[in-house]
C-alpha cells in the first residue's frame, strides 16, 4: 500500500466537503485498505476522483440497518489493478432518501445500482435505466429487506 | 357411458379436465375392442428409443446433463444424444436445474411448444421440489417442475451423477415402453 | 395472411429485434439477450438475466454461518471449490482460526484442480459456441479425469462442500496425490492435440483474432476482471496482487495477452492451465504431513459484530465475499461479488456493431456462469 | 473400343408407366434406406473420433437406431406455427424433397445401371440441386420465425456464392469430357480420373459442394449455436424429417456428382462390379464430409461469402481459362 497514493487520495477526498471521516480499514481483520464515509450528494464528485486515479468499482452493495439506525447503508468497494488497493466507501441514507447515480462514471455501476434498487429500494438520481434487473419485471417486493421474506412470518 | 357418471363428479366445476377426463374413459371403454396393439407397440418402442432431449440447462445439472452426453457416460448409446436445440423436434425436456419464477412461463411456452407424444424428466432436488433453493418464505423459486408441467421421472441428486440421468432415460425407456404415460 | 412486420423489415434493411434466449443453446444457461439489429449486425444490446436468480443473498440471512456452506459452491457450479474454500476463507479470517499446514496445501490443489476444470469445460463450450464439437468431447474426457480425483476426496462431483472453518473434510492420500501427478502429465500432452486441433486452424483464427476486444479502460470501468482483464494486458490476479491462503509461496507466472480480443482470452485461458499445473506439482511435492483441521474445531459459534471482505481469484475473476456479521450465529448480510456479472455487464459495449454469429463467439469467449451472475 | 449397348430399365419393363412407378418406388426405397444408414454412419463415424461408441443399444451396434427415429419421428404431432405462411410453410418440405428424387435418377451407377441417360444430364442434377435453395427460402420464410429467416437469407447468399465454383468447376470437366450426359463424362474417364487432370477444380467442386449441402464449416442457415436450427426451427414431426433427409440426401448427390466428374465413376483399377465401385467412391467422399464436420468449427457468413467471391470464383475462373488454353493449344 503506497503512502503517496493515500496522500494524494486524502487531499482529493479529505476535503471537509466530500468526506465525512477517513480511517484505517483495518486491512488484516476487514480486507479493505480504508474506509471513509460520505453523505449521500458527495458521491459522484469522489467517484470521479477514483476513476481519475485509476482504480475500478468493485463492489457496491447495501446494507439494511432500518432497524438499528434507521438507515440504509451503501456500501462502495474501490480497488486497483496494479496493486491492493480496496477502498470502502460508506454512504447512510434515511429510507426516503435518493442517492445520485454514478453509472456515468463508473459503468460497472449500472448493474450494481440496478440491483441495489431492485432488492432494497433504495432510488438512484439520474440512473436512465433503473429497471428490475434480477426479478421478474412485475415484482412489488424489495426481497432482501430485513422484514421481508421472514422464516418466522411463514404461513 | 352417460353423463351420470360424470354428474357425481366433483372435476364437473373443472370443464377441462371434465372434458380429458370424458376421453379418457372412452379411450378406457373403447381398449377391450379397438386395439392397434402391435402399432403402438411398434411405435412406443421407437419412441423409447429416440428420445431427443430439448437442449436446454438451468443452472448445476445442466453440466452434468453435458457430461452425461460427453464421450465417458455418452448418451448416444442410448438414442437419447440428439441434444435439438428447437423445441419443435425435441421429444424430451431434460429440467437440469433450479426453476425460477422468472424463468418458468418460459419453460411453459417450450413445453408447448414441443410436439407431442413429450415426456420429462426432472433432473436434480431443485426440479423435485425446491431442492436446497426452499425454505418456508422463500420468494425466488418454483418449488419443483411439477406445479409447471407433468413430469415422467424424478431423478434425485444435488446435482445427480451422469450415470443417474442415463438411468432415469432408461427408467422413462421402460414407462414408454409399457404404454403409460401421466400417470397421476 | 398477417403482416410480418420484422420479418420485412429484415429485408428492406430496417431494424428490428432479435430476442436470444433464455431457451438458446449458446446462452450459456438462461441468459437472454434482446438485440436490435440491422441485417446480422447489432446495433444495441440488452442483456436480461435474473433467470436463475436463486436468492442465495436472501438465504444467507436464513441460516447460520455453516448451514450456507453448501450454498456457496451453487452460486458457481464449475468454479465450486473455489468458492467453497473462499467461503471457509473469509470466515476463518473473521474468527482469527489457524489453519494447518496439510490442509492449506490441499485447498490449494483441489482449487486449482477445480480452476483447470472449469477452464477445459470452458474450452470445450467455446469451441461448441463457434461450431467444433469434437473439441468439446476431448475437454471432458480430461475434465473427467479432474472430477474423478476431486470425487475421491470429496465424494462429490461438482457442488463439492469440501472445506470446513480451519481446514477440509477428509484428508487426501498417496493414490489423490500420485493421480494429480498423472493428470497434469496426461493434460500437457493433450494440450498440443489441442493445439494442432483448434489453435492453429484458419477458421478458428479468423473466427476469434481482432474479435470482441475489451480495451484496457473498457474493463476498467466495467470491472472487468480474471482472464478477460488479463487478455487485455492488465496482470490482475488476485492470488499475485493479494495474496490469499499460501499462494505467496508458490512460484507461478500470471498469463497476459494484449490484444483483448477472442483469441487473447482463449490464450490466456490455456496459459492459466499451464500455471495451475505448476502450481499443482509445487503443492505436491512439498505438502507436509499433518492434522487438517484444528485441534478443536468450531463446532457452533458466533461472529462478533464486525465486517469482512474477502476476495478469491475464481475461474472467471475477483470474487468477493462480503460478510456483515452481528455478534449472532446468522450473518446479517453476505454479498457475493461474482466476476461473471461485472463482466457480462460490459457486453452491452462490446457486442454493439458485432455481427450475430461474433456475438456468440464474444459470449462464449467470456465464460460466463450464469447462476453467478443472477446469485 | 467397342462401347456396350447400356442396358437400361426401359428394355426390361417396357411400360412406360411401370417404369416411372417401379423406379420412383426403387429410388424412394434407396434413398430412404441410403439416408438411415447415413445418418447412422454419421452418429457412428463421430462417434469414434470423440473416443465415444455411438448408438449401441437399438438393434446390433445401433443399426436399429435410425430406424426407430424415423419412426419417432413419423409418429409425432406435425405443429404449425399460428403466424405461419401456411401454404409456404406446408410446401417447402416437399419442394426440397422431390428434386431429390429427380436428381438421383440420373446417375449411372455402372455401365448397365442406367436410369435416363440424357445428353444434358449434367446441367439437369444442377438444376435440380438449385431447387434445393427455393425450398430453404420458402422454409424460412413461411414459418415466420426470426431465427429461420436469418438461417434462409444465409441460405441463398451462400448458394448463390457457391453454385458459381461450382458450375465453373463442372464446367471445366466437361470441357475435357466433351459432353454433359453423366453416363459419357465417365466413360471419358476410363483410362484416367479427372481428378488427375483437374485437381484444382476438384478441389473447388468439393468446397463448393460442402457449402451447398450446408454441412460444416459451411454450415451458417442451420448454425445451431447462432441460430437455433436455422430455417427448419419451426419444423415438426414429419416434415424435419424431410429435411433431414433432404440434408443426407443432398450430400449423396453432391458426392455422386463428384465421383461421375472426378473420380471415374463405376471405373476401377481392378476387377469389381461397377456399383461397387461407384459406391465405394461416393461414401468415401462422404466419410471425409463427416471428418469435416467433426473437425473443423464454423466459418462466419461475411468470412464464407469474401471465401466465395474473392477466393474460389477467380480461381475456378482461372482454371477454366487454363483448362480451354491448354486444350486448345494441345489440340
Amino acid at each position: 500500500m503506497s503512502r503517496e497514493d493515500i496522500t494524494l487520495l486524502k487531499e482529493s477526498l479529505g476535503k471537509e466537503e466530500l468526506l465525512r471521516t477517513l480511517d484505517d480499514g483495518e486491512y488484516a481483520k476487514t480486507g479493505f485498505n480504508y474506509r471513509s464515509q460520505a453523505t449521500h450528494d458527495a458521491i459522484p464528485a469522489i467517484a470521479q476522483i477514483y476513476l481519475d486515479r485509476g482504480y475500478f468499482l468493485e463492489m457496491l452493495t447495501c446494507l439494511d440497518r432500518l432497524a438499528d439506525d434507521e438507515i440504509f447503508r451503501l456500501v462502495y468497494a474501490f480497488n486497483r489493478f496494479d496493486r491492493c488497493e480496496r477502498h470502502a466507501l460508506d454512504i447512510d441514507l434515511k429510507p426516503t432518501q435518493a442517492v445520485a447515480t454514478i453509472s456515468q462514471i463508473h459503468r460497472s455501476a449500472n448493474w450494481f445500482e440496478r440491483e441495489v434498487c431492485e432488492m432494497f429500494g433504495v432510488h438512484f438520481d439520474g440512473h436512465q435505466n433503473l429497471k428490475r434487473l434480477l426479478l421478474p419485471e412485475d415484482t412489488d417486493f424489495h426481497p432482501l429487506l430485513k422484514d421481508f421474506g421472514r422464516i418466522e412470518d411463514a404461513p | 357411458m352417460g353423463l351420470k357418471d360424470h354428474d357425481k363428479d366433483p372435476q364437473i366445476l373443472q370443464p377441462n379436465l371434465v372434458k380429458a377426463d370424458s376421453e379418457q374413459r372412452l379411450m378406457e371403454e373403447a381398449a377391450p375392442y379397438v386395439s392397434f396393439h402391435l402399432l403402438d407397440d411398434l411405435l412406443n418402442r421407437a419412441r423409447a428409443n429416440s428420445l431427443w432431449p430439448l437442449t436446454f440447462g438451468l443452472a448445476c445439472c445442466a453440466i452434468e446433463m453435458m457430461a452425461a452426453g460427453a464421450s465417458k457416460y455418452d448418451l448416444d448409446r442410448f438414442g437419447a444424444g440428439v441434444f435439438r436445440p428447437s423445441a419443435r423436434q425435441a421429444d424430451v425436456m431434460i429440467f437440469a436445474g433450479t426453476i425460477s419464477r422468472k424463468i418458468a412461463p418460459v419453460i411453459r411456452a417450450l413445453w408447448d411448444q414441443m410436439p407431442s407424444p413429450k415426456w420429462a424428466i426432472a433432473m436434480g432436488g431443485c426440479t423435485i421440489d425446491g431442492g436446497p433453493f426452499k425454505y418456508p418464505n422463500q420468494y425466488a423459486i418454483v418449488e419443483g417442475a411439477d406445479k409447471l408441467i407433468p413430469v415422467d421421472v424424478y431423478i434425485p441428486g444435488c446435482p445427480p451423477r451422469p450415470e443417474a440421468l442415463i438411468n432415469g432415460i432408461l427408467k422413462l425407456q421402460e414407462k414408454i415402453k409399457a404404454g403409460r404415460r401421466f400417470e397421476a | 395472411m398477417k403482416p410480418r412486420k420484422d420479418a420485412a423489415a429484415l429485408l428492406d434493411g430496417e431494424t428490428y429485434f432479435l430476442n436470444m434466449g433464455p431457451q438458446h443453446p449458446s446462452m450459456h444457461g438462461v441468459l437472454r439477450l434482446l438485440l436490435r439489429l440491422s441485417g446480422e449486425r447489432i446495433l444495441e444490446c440488452e442483456p436480461v438475466i435474473g433467470y436463475a436468480h436463486r436468492a442465495h443473498e436472501k438465504m444467507a440471512e436464513n441460516r447460520n454461518y455453516q448451514m450456507f456452506l453448501p450454498n456457496t459452491s451453487r452460486v458457481d457450479y464449475l468454479g465450486g471449490m473455489i468458492y467453497n474454500l473462499a467461503y471457509c476463507q473469509a470466515i476463518e479470517k473473521m474468527l482469527e482460526i489457524e489453519v494447518p499446514e496439510r490442509a492449506e496445501y490441499i485447498r490449494v490443489i483441489v482449487s486449482e484442480l477445480n480452476r483447470i476444470s472449469s477452464h477445459l469445460l470452458w474450452f470445450g463450450t467455446f469451441l461448441l459456441d463457434l461450431g467444433g464439437i469434437t473439441p468439446f468431447l476431448y475437454t471432458f474426457d480430461d475434465r473427467e479425469e479432474i472430477l474423478n480425483i476431486l470425487d475421491r476426496v470429496t465424494g462429490s462431483r461438482l457442488t463439492y462442500s469440501y472445506g470446513r472453518f480451519g481446514g477440509v473434510t477428509q484428508d487426501v492420500d498417496q493414490e489423490f496425490l500420485s493421480m494429480s501427478t498423472a493428470f497434469i502429465k496426461r493434460l500437457r500432452t493433450h494440450f498440443s492435440e489441442y493445439h494442432k486441433l483448434v489453435t492453429g486452424n484458419v477458421i478458428f483464427q479468423g473466427r476469434c483474432r481482432g474479435v470482441g476486444v475489451i480495451s484496457p479502460d473498457m474493463a476498467r470501468t466495467y470491472g472487468v476482471t480474471g482472464p478477460c482483464l488479463r487478455a487485455s494486458g492488465i496482470p490482475y490476479d488476485i492470488r499475485k496482487a493479494e495474496p490469499y491462503g499460501i499462494y505467496d509461496r508458490f512460484d507461478f507466472d500470471v498469463a497476459t495477452r494484449n490484444e483483448g480480443d477472442n483469441f487473447a482470452r482463449y490464450e490466456v485461458r490455456l496459459d492459466e492451465m499451464e500455471q495451475s499445473c505448476r502450481i499443482i506439482e509445487q503443492a505436491i511435492a512439498n505438502i507436509p504431513e499433518g492434522p487438517i483441521m484444528p485441534a478443536k474445531p468450531k463446532k457452533r459459534f458466533k461472529i462478533p459484530a464486525g465486517e469482512c471482505y474477502f476476495a478469491v481469484e475464481s475461474p472467471r475473476g475477483l470474487m468477493g465475499y462480503y460478510i456483515v456479521a452481528d455478534g449472532s450465529d446468522i450473518p446479517s448480510r453476505i454479498k457475493l461479488r461474482t466476476p461473471s456479472f461485472s463482466n457480462l455487464s460490459s457486453m452491452v459495449e462490446v457486442l454493439a456493431d458485432t455481427m450475430v454469429a461474433d456475438t456468440i463467439a464474444i459470449l462464449g469467449s467470456i465464460d460466463l456462469i450464469l447462476p453467478e451472475v443472477d446469485r | 473400343m467397342p462401347t456396350p449397348t447400356p442396358t437400361t430399365i426401359h428394355d426390361l419393363l417396357g411400360n412406360t408407366w411401370l417404369v416411372l412407378l417401379v423406379a420412383t418406388a426403387g429410388i424412394m426405397a434407396f434413398l430412404t434406406v441410403n439416408t438411415l444408414f447415413l445418418v447412422w454412419l454419421e452418429r457412428k463415424v463421430s462417434a469414434r473420433m470423440q473416443n465415444r461408441l455411438g448408438p449401441t443399444e437399438v438393434g446390433p451396434a445401433g443399426l436399429v437406431q435410425t430406424i426407430a427415429d424415423m419412426l419417432k419421428l413419423i409418429s409425432k404431432q406435425l405443429i404449425t406455427p399460428r403466424l405461419a405462411d401456411k401454404p409456404i410453410y406446408h410446401l417447402a418440405p416437399w419442394l426440397i424433397f422431390l428434386p431429390i428424387l429427380a436428381a438421383v435418377s440420373l446417375f449411372p451407377f455402372s455401365e448397365s445401371y442406367v436410369l435416363h441417360d440424357l445428353n444434358v444430364g449434367l446441367i439437369l442434377v444442377f438444376a435440380f440441386a438449385g431447387l434445393t435453395i427455393l425450398a430453404i427460402f420458402m422454409a424460412g420464410w413461411g414459418s415466420n420465425n426470426k431465427y429461420a429467416l436469418l438461417g434462409a437469407m444465409r441460405s441463398v447468399a451462400q448458394n448463390i456464392a457457391y453454385e458459381i465454383p461450382l458450375m465453373l468447376a463442372a464446367l471445366a470437366v466437361t470441357m475435357h469430357a466433351q459432353t454433359m450426359s453423366l453416363r459419357g463424362i465417365v466413360e471419358a474417364q476410363a483410362d484416367l480420373p479427372y481428378i488427375f487432370v483437374q485437381p484444382l477444380a476438384f478441389v473447388i467442386y468439393f468446397i463448393s459442394g460442402l457449402a451447398e449441402t450446408n454441412r460444416a464449416p459451411f454450415d451458417i442457415p442451420e448454425a445451431e449455436s447462432e441460430l437455433i436450427a436455422g430455417f427448419h426451427t419451426e419444423y415438426s414431426g414429419m416434415r424435419f424429417a424431410m429435411f433431414f433427409f433432404a440434408e443426407y440426401s443432398n450430400m449423396f448427390i453432391v458426392c455422386m456428382v463428384a465421383t461421375t466428374l472426378f473420380l471415374g465413376g463405376w471405373h476401377g483399377p481392378f476387377g469389381l462390379p461397377g456399383p461397387v465401385w461407384f459406391f465405394l467412391k461416393v461414401y468415401g467422399l462422404i466419410l471425409l464430409m463427416m471428418w469435416f464436420r467433426w473437425t473443423f468449427p464454423r466459418l462466419r457468413f461475411d468470412q464464407l461469402m469474401s471465401f466465395a467471391w474473392k477466393i474460389l470464383i477467380p480461381l475456378a475462373l482461372f482454371n477454366l481459362l487454363l483448362t480451354a488454353f491448354i486444350m486448345k493449344v494441345v489440340a
